[in-house]
């Protein structure tokens, strides 16, 4: 049954995301990328990771996706005309292929470096709200702090970049 | 629910915390419309406090942060390449100063951004864990994308900012898939962890794994470090982005990322030292080669620098093959000599560029030589310490780092080392010689009128430095080397 | 002997005088000031060349403190024999170059005097300095103040000259620092102590394979200043100072080729020898066939340069010291001839040859002084010339026979060149309107010249002093070279360099 | 429990596809989604990970990832609106003014 | 023999003296008239100090006459240790007398001859050094100081014979003269070389003491390789081509340098070596065979030329032949006496000549040659010292008795006779020959129908007296100046010269002496043949017989009159590809190859990075393809080398 279900998850993963990179239409783009960060929210349920799913569909689809088809709409960017990467495109795929080989075989062979995973996936409460929490105030404080600083940085940089009556369109 | 609170540390992050700080008050100061000639200075001086903060902090010993996660340490390294971003950024703000005026972009947020970038930088070097440095190179390269897209009206800078943009987000990926297999592999992101499942027995699998993840880290670090064939974007972007900040770009940057490498692979390096001698060797190598024979063919001077300071980076790959405690204090010492040599480059750019029209190629430095004869002459001897002819500070610290190396054993990647530099010294010296025996063929528009004054000053002090240490490098390479004795 | 640091006073003293300089105003200031300082460096040698004890073969005036610590590196200067004959050299030469230019530098008058010192700085560096990486830093900081000077006021192309001149001489240098690095670091597993001291270096034993390459790192960076055939090319663009670093290299080879690696001079040697002979023929071959002063003068020093590479790899005294005198009177003929050729060249502004002639009755005191310059030059017996040449063919001879009669050609084909040289410009019918008018040597000019000619003539004629000055040193030299005796000199050992920490 | 190589094995095939759409796409925006899809492979592995120890830290990265991206994309779209306003397109292979 | 290097210690004064008079006339003396009162004074005192010379040394015993006197010590390195000293031997102070004497003679008839010249002070001074240079040369005590004699002097003809550089043809024949001279000079050098690197020593005495055996190995090289240098110096074939050239000087240079001098310093050098020619016998039969080949060769040229200055000149290679004839069959002594006859009976020729052309100057019109026979004749009553002083010349140079040549010459062939028939032979010829020419000069000179106009004719005039004095005393030394060395034939012990000479050589092996029948038939062959020379000159020029048009084939006539083409030859296969070799070495080898070969390897690094510099197309992907090019080889190298 699980194994379906990731299945399922992985495939609609999978699927969208090539179909993203290969979609014309940027808006169509930005939804199927929506469905990819929804499976793999759906793949972290599977791996008792409930906080993040959360976060992966509030924050990231939900927050940062809108954020692209907010711009593009803003843009009102239509299709993408075909493109000039005539030699790039097809030695992309080739490479992206070539370096899965190497990947994979990393990460095939890794088959949990010597540890099992806990059958409980870590005992009472693992991957949620409290657990990290708790870790996010006392081992994590300092990233978090960080994190913080980024943000404010982000913010900054964003209303710096974007200032208007500095630049005209098309100047 | 019963959790203990974890010993915290404040003291250990202090020069970091004071830095963010001091980006927050220039952030909220340079709000004020009336305050806005007075950034700049305000930005020094808390620039100035941080380092005295830092000054303090020398020689305390590696101070964890926290007694759960060590996350950062206080130590006598992490401490000096603050100093040394530190520094840089004075020399940045400097001669930043009649530039940013003359391209309008004076406003608080550049010099806070600057100031984020160097707690970004120093976050990475006081860094013990891939996640702490990950973020302190988000906090520092977030900076950096706004820096360099700061002249909006600017198209240069524009480009300059997305290309470094998209590349760095790029190599953000790869980095953190590389933190994620490591992360697979010791249960941890903890250097020394990291370091414990190299050193200990391990399968063929984690083995994979761990190298796959630091092979993914070295794509990213390269990437910084502009280690070719990560290199491609500097010379675009040095050339799109503000001339300060280009400076601060090539220097500060590159400096964090190679404090990072050093702490890092002073970590891992020793359980892996054989396997990965031979393609680190011919990065670097390659790197010396393609910076410095491009650079031959250039003719707009920011490119020239570009090439220049990545084949300045291969150099300062060459002694992490030594691993010794001579190959990283070699690497500190280089980097503090570069960050004056490239600063003092570019600046001279930079105070030029204040004037009129922009100084882009080599072209535009005819005459120099007559016509600012101390600016011809600050460049002249930043040229020479680039091409490491003594008795500047290049030459001293090419010294060092060629002799660690082959105390360490490989005199073969020294002689290629010295013999590129050779090469290197065509594009320098054709700098000088468009300086001193070309004439102007026209008068140009920065003839008229004075310097900066601040920019003036920034570039003798750092010619000054530069012939100082040429003649007395004892105390820096004592620094040098103290840096590096608290590292594992 | 007195307490003065002598040494340290004349390499400092110009670069004090350059400082000066900076604040000098005036185009005669800044002259006066520049030949003030180099005449008082002149002066201090004078003094201390008093006070030096011919008999011995150790450095004297010894000057020694700690300088970069953590390298091994002190600042360390002394002056034995034959360092003080060529620092001599220099030090006469400089308050006569620049009095010799007084006007025909008319540009950028003050950074000419401010580089023209700096340069002699770094010239005593070299000379004095007893400690490797010392050695090293003036070498290689020569470059600065040459380069300048070569491409600002050398002649037509001078940019380009200067900076294959530069890039020549660096790539050289960078193989002997890769050498000099690799040295202190065998000095440094051999003995625990990282030092760059001549004489703790020279008491190294070095793998004669290792050495091979050491020493051809060594041997590329002099070989390409002396220079010798085929890294001359640079020479004829970049004249202007080429008998200063004929002076520079030389001595490298004497100092530090021939002690620190003396089982792979064995092989070298010969072959140095064969390839100085072969530059001294192919040199004057050359400048048989220019009829432009300049390159000329340039391909003659090639070929007196390939001289005094002879004489050093002749690895006797003969040679050894017959070298030494022979780049001393290299600076004087070579040097003269330079400088009565720019005075005359000031005047007319050529260097051609055929636009001279008949210049005999016009300017007969200049005709005069360029005849002992070319007579020198030509190695005439009773000038200094023949005293280094004929030294040097004793001294290969005992080695090399064939070498050796390839190498006297040279003294044939000197004469062809050097006459045909002095026909075409000061004999012969006067048939240029513009040649009629050329002034003659000024007061100035003329007692700089004669000032090189009364040398020129004491070398000749009475060399001994000379001669007897190195002579200790050299002998001490060969010592090491031949490693004839197995006792450290001087008490030097890893232990007694330890202490001195 | 499904081994925790299929996960990987799917982190790495998203990891690569976003980098291949990162390569190919000409569209600025449609760059920037392709580098968020590497990041989200990357999570997939740590939270994978995280599973597999039985430790949480793996999800506190992903958080902390997660706050990354936002503010990468923030400052991107910034910089795209920007040469869109600049330049009127936000075709990346139009931007090659700095070259050579 | 402390005392007695103490008795000479003045003579360093002898070379030194001519010196000063050459710095006081540079440095100090601006008056021209003074000028060569200066010199002719420091000349005639060295000429008196070598005369107290003389006494003092016949005043020693035989074995006592040989005396270093060390100045001061020169070159010191080691090993090698060379002093400037002074050698005082009979040999010796014969070429002091010899050059101090005919010179102060030549230079007081300079006074004459130069005195109104422009550069007087500067010829004075020349003339001056080359006294010290000759004297240096004479009075070494080593081979190195005789080195700086010798190329000294070799510096003093290049000067005097360019003395009048704006010719042209002075300028170069002073290059000639020069260059030629170091052609012997490289040689001389190798010998010097050679001579230390087995004797371990270049002053003389050491060197002549060495073990024979240690030199056995390098004696024939050193000896022939000293004998080159002497060849260059003297004139020999064939390196003899720039002394008809050096005819470009004033002629009281020639006289002085090109015939009674410097000249016979090769002769002077092989009789100092004499001990080292006797241990080769290689060498000395190069030297007779040179010498006697030389003495043809030139005597054949001269019967043609018409410079009269050049007649001369190749007179003096030939007459330097005998000399070397001389040493090379042994007689050392012979050659040193024919050396100094030479001396005076040449010097007067040139002298003589020098008065004629000096008259002729004045007198002939512009564009008429005052060098060329065909432009004088009739000139006996005209000029009748000069006519008088070079008919005995002339005599004497024809080895005519009882005149200084007859007795020199005799003694050569003399040793040719019994040393070396064949070779004999050829000096005998060439003495017939010497005759002809000698008198045909005389002849067209002072002889016959004038072939000056008249207005020409007037305007002749006899040469001051300050130039006939020399010529008078010459004339009486060449008539008288045999009878120093009078053969053993003609009066037992009377060959004064010879026993003045007689402890220089005394090393060597006792010559044989024919008996006095084949002696005196000798004699009389010679004098026949010499008698038969003036017969030929007097019937062709006196009588204007043609004979010799009709009996002699045209080709040696011209190949007599262009002087075997050798100047011709040398062009071609010497000076012309030396000077193509130079230019290739220049344009091809230096320019094109290592010039242009460093030139490639610039342009070859800028063009790989021009290459590399156009793959960073300004695309961004393009940047990022690359680095996953990185990273897959990151990759591959990873799992290939952990790999199967």
């Amino acid at each position: 049954m699980e194994l379906y279900f990731f299945l399922f998850f992985a495939i609609v993963a999978v699927a969208s995301s090539v179909a993203m990179i290969l979609q014309r239409n940027p808006i169509y783009c930005v939804l199927l990328l929506i469905m990819v960060m929804i499976s793999i929210a759906g793949l972290y349920l599977m791996l008792d990771a409930q906080f993040v799913a959360i976060i992966q569909i509030v924050v990231y689809a939900g927050a940062i996706m809108v954020l692209f088809l907010f711009v593009i709409m803003l843009l009102n960017l239509s299709r993408e005309e075909g493109g000039v990467f005539r030699i790039q495109k097809p030695l992309a795929v080739l490479l992206a292929a070539l370096l899965f080989l190497p990947v994979a075989a990393m990460v095939m062979s890794y088959a949990g470096g010597g540890t099992t995973p806990p059958a409980d996936g870590g005992g009472a409460g693992f991957g949620e709200v409290e657990q990290i929490g708790t870790l996010l105030f006392t081992k994590y404080l300092l990233p978090v702090e960080i994190a913080a600083v980024l943000l404010l940085i982000a913010i900054v940089g964003a209303v710096v970049l974007t200032r208007k009556g500095t630049v005209s369109v098309g100047e | 629910m019963n959790t203990a609170l974890p010993v915290i540390n404040l003291y250990a992050v202090m020069p970091q915390i004071v830095l963010v700080s001091a980006a927050t008050v220039v952030l909220i100061v340079g709000l004020f419309e009336r305050f806005r000639k007075g950034i700049p200075y305000l930005s020094l001086l808390l620039l100035a406090v941080s380092g005295v903060v830092a000054v303090n902090q020398l020689g305390l010993g590696p101070v964890p942060f926290s007694d759960v996660s060590s996350m950062m340490v206080m130590d006598d390294f992490g401490l000096v390449a603050t100093l040394v971003f530190i520094a840089g950024a004075v020399l940045t703000v400097l001669i930043s100063i009649s530039y940013a005026e003359a391209r309008s972009i004076d406003r608080g947020e550049y010099y806070a951004l600057l100031i984020y970038a160097v707690s970004g930088m120093s976050m990475m070097a006081a860094s013990t864990d891939l996640f702490t440095f990950f973020l302190g190179l988000e906090v520092l390269s977030i900076s950096l994308y706004v820096l360099i897209g700061f002249e909006q009206r600017d198209a240069g800078s524009n480009e300059g900012a997305l290309k470094y943009f998209l590349l760095g987000a790029f190599a953000s990926g790869f980095i953190l898939y590389g933190m994620a297999l490591l992360y697979g592999a010791s249960g941890s992101t903890e250097y020394e962890a990291i370091a414990r499942t190299l050193g200990g027995e391990r399968s063929d699998a984690v083995n994979l794994l761990l190298l796959g993840g630091l092979g993914l880290l070295l794509v990213g670090i390269g990437f910084k470090i502009s280690m070719v064939p990560f290199h491609a974007w500097t010379p675009d972007v040095y050339q799109g982005a503000p001339t300060p900040v280009a400076a601060f770009l090539s220097t500060g940057s590159k400096a964090a990322a190679f404090v990072v490498l050093i702490r890092l692979l002073g970590s891992v390096f020793p359980g892996l030292q054989m396997e990965w001698i031979p393609l680190i060797s011919v990065l670097a190598v390659l790197t010396i080669a393609v910076g410095n024979v491009v650079a031959l063919v250039q003719t707009n001077l920011k490119r020239l620098l570009a090439y220049s300071s990545i084949a300045h980076a291969g150099y300062m790959l060459l002694p992490l093959m030594a691993d010794s405690q001579d190959g990283s204090a070699s690497i500190v010492f280089y980097l503090i000599v570069y960050t004056a040599m490239n600063l003092g480059a570019f600046g001279v750019l930079a105070v030029l560029s204040a004037r009129g029209a922009p100084c882009a190629t080599l072209e535009d430095l005819a005459g120099l030589g007559s016509r600012r004869p101390l600016l011809a002459a600050v460049m002249a001897v930043v040229m020479f310490s680039l091409a490491g002819i003594p008795p500047t500070a290049g030459f001293m610290a090419k010294f060092y780092l060629f002799s660690a190396l082959v105390h360490g054993g490989y005199v073969e990647l020294a002689v290629i080392g010295l013999l590129f530099s050779g090469v290197s010294l065509y594009y320098y010296l054709r700098v000088v010689v468009w300086m001193y025996m070309r004439p102007a063929a026209e008068t140009p528009a920065e003839a008229a009128g004075r310097l900066s004054y601040t920019g003036m000053t920034a570039l003798c002090l750092s010619a000054l430095a530069i012939l100082a240490v040429g003649v007395f490098p004892s105390e820096l390479l004592q620094l040098a080397e103290r840096a590096v004795m608290t590292l594992p | 002997m007195t307490e003065l640091p002598f040494l340290s006073l004349i390499i400092w003293l110009p670069v004090l005088g350059a400082v000066l300089l900076l604040f000098v105003k005036g185009d005669t200031a800044a002259r006066w000031v520049g030949f003030g300082v180099s005449a008082l460096v002149l002066v201090l040698f004078a003094v201390c060349f008093g006070a030096f004890e011919t008999h011995l073969g150790d450095p004297q005036f010894v000057e020694r403190m700690p300088w970069i610590e953590s390298l091994g590196v002190s600042y360390h200067v002394g002056a034995d024999g034959i360092s003080i004959l060529l620092a001599g050299i220099t030090a006469l030469m400089w308050p006569l170059a620049l009095l010799g230019t007084w006007t025909i530098v008319s540009e950028r008058v003050r950074a000419y005097q401010v580089f023209m010192l700096l340069m002699e700085t770094t010239l005593m560096g070299v000379f004095f300095s007893l400690d490797l990486f010392l050695f090293f830093l003036f070498w290689e900081g020569m470059l600065i103040p040459m380069y300048f000077l070569i491409g600002i006021w050398g002649y037509e192309n001078s940019a380009r000259a200067a900076l294959k001149f530069f890039l020549f001489a660096v790539f050289g240098s960078l193989l002997m620092l890769a050498a000099v690095i690799t040295l202190a670091f065998l000095y440094h597993q051999a003995h625990d102590v990282l030092t760059f001291e001549m004489a703790a270096l020279y008491q190294l034993s070095i793998p004669p394979e290792v050495q091979f390459w050491l020493a051809l790192a060594f041997i590329a960076a002099f070989a390409v200043k002396v220079p010798m055939v085929p890294f001359h090319t640079w020479l004829p663009d970049a004249i202007v100072l080429a008998v200063v670093l004929v002076k520079m290299a030389a001595y490298g080879f004497i100092r530090l080729t021939l002690p620190l690696f003396p089982d792979a001079l064995a092989e070298l040697a010969p072959l140095m020898c064969a390839v100085a002979a072969a530059g001294i023929v192919y040199g004057a071959l050359i400048a048989l066939a220019q009829s432009d002063i300049r390159r000329m003068i340039a391909y003659s020093t090639i070929s007196h340069a390939g001289f005094v590479v002879l004489g050093v790899f002749a690895l006797n005294q003969h040679g050894i010291q017959g070298a030494v005198v022979h780049i001393v009177s290299l600076a004087l003929s070579t040097g003269g001839l330079f400088l009565a050729a720019m005075m005359l060249v000031q005047r007319r502004n050529t260097w051609d040859m055929e636009a001279y002639g008949g210049l005999w009755h016009t300017i007969p005191v200049f005709s005069a002084f360029l005849l002992v310059f070319t007579l020198a030059s030509v190695g005439l017996p009773g000038l200094s010339s023949f005293v280094g040449e004929f030294l040097i063919l004793v001294g290969v001879f005992q080695q090399h026979i064939p070498i050796a009669a390839v190498a006297a050609t040279g003294i044939i084909l000197a004469a062809v060149y050097m006459l045909r040289m002095y026909r075409k410009v000061v004999f012969g019918p006067l048939t240029r309107e513009e040649n009629k008018g050329i002034r003659d040597l000024s007061f100035r000019e003329t007692a700089v010249l004669a000032c090189m000619t009364l040398f020129i003539i004491w070398i000749g004629v009475y060399p001994n002093p000379f001669l007897r000055t190195m002579e200790a040193s050299v002998q001490k030299l060969l010592v090491q070279t031949h490693r004839l005796a197995e006792t450290p000199p001087a008490g030097m050992t890893p232990e007694t360099i330890q202490d001195m920490r | 429990m499904i081994p925790v190589t299929y996960y990987l094995v799917l982190s790495a095939v998203l990891f690569l596809v976003g980098a291949t759409g990162v390569l190919i796409r000409r569209n600025a925006i449609i760059v920037l989604m392709g580098i968020e899809l590497m990041l989200n492979g990357a999570n997939l592995s740590f939270v994978a990970f995280a599973r597999q120890f039985g430790m949480v830290d793996g999800h506190i990265y992903v958080f902390l990832v997660i706050t990354v991206a936002a503010a990468e994309v923030a400052i991107g779209l910034a910089l795209v609106i920007l040469l869109f306003r600049n330049r009127g397109t936000v075709n990346i292979d139009e931007v090659r003014s700095l070259r050579w | 023999m402390n005392h007695m290097t103490e008795s000479f210690s003045y003579v360093w004064l002898i070379p030194f003296l001519p010196l000063l008079g050459a710095f006081i006339n540079v440095f100090v003396n601006r008056n021209p008239r003074v000028s060569g009162m200066i010199a002719c004074a420091t000349v005639a005192a060295s000429f008196l100090l070598a005369l107290g010379v003389f006494f003092q040394l016949i005043g020693l015993p035989d074995g006592e006459r040989s005396v270093d006197v060390v100045v001061y010590s020169w070159i010191t390195t080691g090993t090698f240790a060379v002093d400037v000293a002074f050698l005082v031997d009979p040999l010796s102070t014969v070429m002091m007398l010899v050059v101090t004497g005919v010179g102060l003679l030549i230079h007081v008839y300079s006074i004459g001859y130069m005195g109104k010249d422009a550069c007087c002070v500067r010829y004075f001074s020349y003339l001056n050094l080359f006294m010290f240079a000759m004297l240096i040369l004479v009075m070494g005590n080593n081979f190195l100081l005789m080195f700086v004699g010798w190329e000294g002097v070799g510096l003093c003809s290049y000067l005097l014979i360019g003395f009048w550089c704006e010719r042209r043809s002075a300028a170069n024949a002073g290059m000639k003269a020069f260059v030629v001279n170091r052609i012997g000079d490289f040689a001389f050098i190798l010998g010097l070389l050679l001579i230390f690197l087995y004797a371990g020593s270049l002053t003389y005495a050491d060197v002549f003491a060495a073990d024979p055996a240690v030199l056995a190995p390098v004696i024939t090289a050193i000896t022939l390789l000293l004998f080159v240098g002497a060849m260059g110096k003297s004139a020999q074939v064939p390196l003899h081509v720039w002394l008809p050239d050096a005819m470009e000087g004033p002629t009281p240079v020639s006289a002085l340098i090109h015939a009674a001098t410097m000249v016979t310093a090769g002769v002077y050098m092989v009789a100092r070596c004499h001990v080292l020619f006797a241990q080769s016998a290689t060498a000395m039969t190069a030297v007779a065979v040179v010498g006697a080949v030389t003495a043809i060769f030139a005597a054949y040229i001269a019967l043609t030329q018409y410079d009269i200055k050049r007649v001369l000149a190749y007179s003096t290679v030939s007459q330097l032949g005998y000399m070397f004839l001389a040493c090379g069959v042994g007689y050392f002594t012979a050659g040193i006496f024919h050396l100094v006859t030479h001396a005076f009976f040449k010097a007067l020729l040139f002298m003589g000549a020098g008065s004629v052309i000096h008259a002729l100057e004045h007198a002939l019109e512009k564009g008429r040659d005052p060098q060329d026979l065909r432009n004088m004749g009739g000139l006996r009553d005209l000029m009748p010292v000069t006519y008088k002083s070079m008919l005995l010349a002339t005599l004497a140079i024809a080895g005519i008795a009882p005149f200084a040549g007859f007795f020199s010459k005799d003694l050569i062939l003399l040793g040719a006779f019994v040393n070396a028939p064949a070779l004999w032979l050829v000096g005998l010829a060439t003495g017939a020959m010497t005759a002809f020419y000698m008198f045909r000069l005389l002849f067209m000179t002072f002889g016959g129908e004038t072939r000056l106009s008249r207005d020409e004719t007037e305007k002749v005039r006899e040469s001051s007296r300050v130039m006939t004095i020399p010529l008078v005393l010459l004339a009486v030394l060449s008539t008288v100046g045999g009878f120093i060395g009078i053969p053993h034939v003609f009066a037992a012990g009377m060959d004064r010269f010879g026993g003045f000479l007689a402890p220089v050589f005394s090393g060597l092996p006792e010559a044989q002496v024919p008996s006095a029948s084949v002696e005196l038939t000798l004699m009389v062959l010679t004098l026949l043949l010499a008698a038969a020379g003036i017969w030929g000159a007097y019937t062709v020029y006196i009588r204007g017989n043609s004979i010799f048009d009709r009996l002699v084939p045209r080709a040696l006539y011209t190949l007599s009159l262009e002087k075997f083409y050798v100047d011709e030859i040398y062009d071609t296969l010497i000076v012309g590809p030396v000077r193509k070799i130079a230019r290739g070495c220049w344009r091809i080898l230096d320019s094109a190859i290592i010039d242009g070969g460093l030139t490639l390897a610039a342009l070859t690094v800028r063009s790989m990075g021009n290459a590399i510099r156009y793959t960073q197309t300004g695309v961004v992907q393009n940047y990022a393809l690359i680095m996953v090019v990185g990273a897959l080889v990151v990759f591959a190298y990873i799992t290939g080398f952990l790999g199967p």
